[in-house]
């Protein structure tokens, strides 16, 4: 399993049944993959839709559906079009259930970054800002680690996306929850040690004397049975 | 009842310097032709005010690439290579703003409120120069209303009163932008007669419309 | 004609052909049976319908489709049905043409007040106050003098529905336009003359050399041709 | 997929006290089926957010001709003449806002805006207690966020998803309450299976709608 299918399916059981959830551009957009149909999730593209469905067949693809990427999408029964709005209204209203973003920085303080590298990346924050300030629940899906350099760091040196404390961090190393006491180590990867964690990270990790893999006997996720119910 | 009229007359509306809020997401549902239209006329020094700039060779962007925008007040820029390049070079003017902001602030000037609070940008670079007020014990951004001195809508379906629909994820900021522009010129894909479209699928008031584009039968105009 | 009928076509003359407006309960309502069918006027109901039409053929009365006051209307083609936000934010946003009110009192500073008698009638200023707040022109349609007392005063001793100065006020008597420098008399009803204006009215106005009457030979409204365009 | 619930179960669910946002305009689109429960149930102490307390015998009305209301938060009560005398006899208390502030209040409160500044209200009654700012050279009153306990829709359709429909003037305050209840509950008129409402014909989203009301089949229920 790659790094990407490992998080992304990791992120899928803390999606339970019947949530609204918005997935980010790249990385948590592949989180949809690991979601059963039959949970009656609905994924929200902000752009306006909410009940994305999967990529539409070729030939069926439609200019007027699709999502915040530019991607052709479907819709899927009990979809609802609506406008920025109200897509926004839904957001910042605390009705989105879920959000799972990008990230480039988390630091102590459950601060996420990822919306602008000074002097080099500057797109805009789009929806981020709202996503990370509203929704019920924030997730930061990336790799543990950029180009050698930690992504989990003391305090992110980045300008902020939003003063909320994210609610959880799932990498291809770990999963770490950011409470008010700092960074708890929750989960490790299939494979990883402690070592390895610690070595990866810049930021001081809260570690409990128990620390299992992610994916472990008996857990609400298990290989071949990637559509269960979170 | 409106005339409608080809996008070269409604272009030559716009003035240099003028203000545009432009509907569209990515490229999905802006008014293209209209766009077209705008860059062989050779406009210049444009605010634009929309979610992005789209990218080269495609809604927005096309106006980008033509060099005829000084300004820009979006969400995200970031999918036009351009853009980034004007704002770098010093001769597009960037502000960029959270989407829900931005579309709360562009609803604020069409429907008459000085502003909105929002909790959004609290903390970050976006609340810089921005006044903070509380309310029931919580802190917000006070953020302000847009209007521009036209808004081009893109959509789906008019009647001659001027009504629009729009289809799933083409909706954007094109009913919020109708309200707020003081000339609102709509670029449809068709137009039917007036009375087809229920009342209840009215997306866009016919009222807040000022001017129809004529509508692409076949491949004549 | 009756002083209401009066009234009611000297309003209609001010609604040009295109235009968007809002008609109040009672005495303004009657201006929509004078505004002809073919202008192109929609008005609106603020309970959430552009372009409202005339009460329907017994029988044909829907219970969703009703106006402001909660009788029943038909739609005209081309209607939109809008939710309360949306009608109010044109009513505020200034897409509104012009607003047909009745008053209790209008004052020299133009203001009006049209909602309350404290201790007697509270029932609510409703739409009144974003109506005369937001709309392009705001038109009072009322009876010059109501059991025995002046309602054209110096200044408004019932509370205010909006610090903005309306701008057409149309009675039985006598058309006046609230001015920067005062309520200026401009037109007269049929057969009355200044005095009995004058001993009407408690505020002070203003007189030009030349009050015509309000329906006029030349004028562009003439008895029998009240569907004729303003 | 929501499953559906009778009129008395979604009324027990509402406690003395509770405040409850409800959908109509003079009785127009209002939840009869669930306030005839509530009144049957004989739950007391409701604090009321509405457009009006529309008449006796008649959706709201009929709470308040219950003395099931302690406080009503409306910008019209002049067609019940209970209202009013609950007012004067200072059983009721009566919190008067104009339309399209309430309307803005309850969609800031839904929408997670920390309060929108209108004009309206300047230079009245309206204007006692409140802050006022100056934004762009004007003046504005700044109006507050409304939430309540409960959200009562009345709609002409839904499917088992909860996505909602309204007729013609049958909106009015029902899609703003959606967003602005902790628990929303919607007594539509029929109820179709999920996939039958066009995706652009959905007025209250589904996700918004925590229970459904049964719909009436015939004279059972």
């Amino acid at each position: 399993m790659d790094a990407k299918e490992l998080i992304a399916r990791r992120v899928a059981r803390e999606i339970q049944p019947g949530m609204l959830v918005n997935l980010g551009i790249g990385l948590p957009s592949l989180v949809a993959g690991f979601v059963p149909a039959t949970s009656g999730v609905f994924f929200q593209a902000e752009n306006g839709v909410i009940g994305l469905g999967a990529r539409p067949p070729e030939g069926m693809e439609d200019p007027h559906l699709t999502d915040a990427g530019g991607s052709f999408v479907t819709a899927v029964p009990g979809a609802a079009s609506i406008d920025s709005a109200m897509s926004f209204g839904l957001i910042r209203g605390g009705h989105l259930d879920v959000t799972v973003l990008g990230g480039l920085q988390v630091d102590e303080a459950g601060h996420l970054a990822n919306w602008k590298v000074p002097g080099k990346m500057v797109p805009g924050m789009g929806g981020a800002m709202d996503l990370v300030t509203g929704a019920g629940r924030v997730i930061v899906a990336m790799q543990h680690v950029a180009k050698g350099e930690p992504k989990i760091v003391p305090q992110c040196t980045l300008p902020l996306t939003a003063l909320r404390r994210v609610d959880l961090v799932i990498t291809d190393l770990a999963v770490i929850a950011p409470t008010p006491s700092g960074l708890v180590l929750q989960e490790r990867a299939p494979g990883v040690d402690l070592d390895q964690i610690r070595a990866a990270t810049a930021a001081h990790l809260v570690i409990p004397e128990e620390v299992p893999e992610m994916t472990r006997p008996g857990g609400r996720h298990s290989p071949g049975n990637c559509f269960g119910k979170g | 009842m409106k005339a409608t009229l080809k996008a070269e007359a409604a272009a030559a509306m716009i003035p240099d310097g003028a203000s545009l809020m432009i509907g569209g997401f990515m490229g999905v549902s802006s008014p293209e032709r209209l766009i077209d239209a705008i860059v062989a006329r050779g406009t210049r020094d444009l605010t634009v005010i929309a979610n992005d700039t789209a990218m080269p060779g495609r809604g927005i962007g096309k106006l980008i690439s033509a060099g005829a925008v000084s300004r820009v007040i979006a969400s995200h820029i970031g999918l036009n290579p351009e853009t980034r390049a004007g704002m770098i070079a010093g001769e597009i003017d960037c502000e960029l703003v959270p989407q829900g902001t931005l579309i709360e602030r562009i609803r604020a000037g069409g429907v008459g409120l000085g502003g909105v609070l929002t909790p959004t940008g609290l903390g970050t670079e976006v609340e810089d120069g921005k006044q903070k007020i509380e309310v029931q014990g919580r802190t917000y951004l006070l953020e302000t209303p847009l209007r521009a001195d036209f808004s081009l809508l893109g959509a789906r379906q008019a009647d001659y009163v001027g009504n629009l629909c729009y289809l799933l994820t083409a909706h954007n900021f094109n009913p919020m932008m109708a309200l707020a522009g003081a000339t609102v010129i709509a670029e449809p894909e068709a137009i039917v007669p007036v009375g087809v479209i229920p009342p209840i699928s009215v997306k866009t008031l016919g009222i807040l419309v000022d001017h129809l584009l004529r509508a692409l039968l076949g491949k004549g105009c």
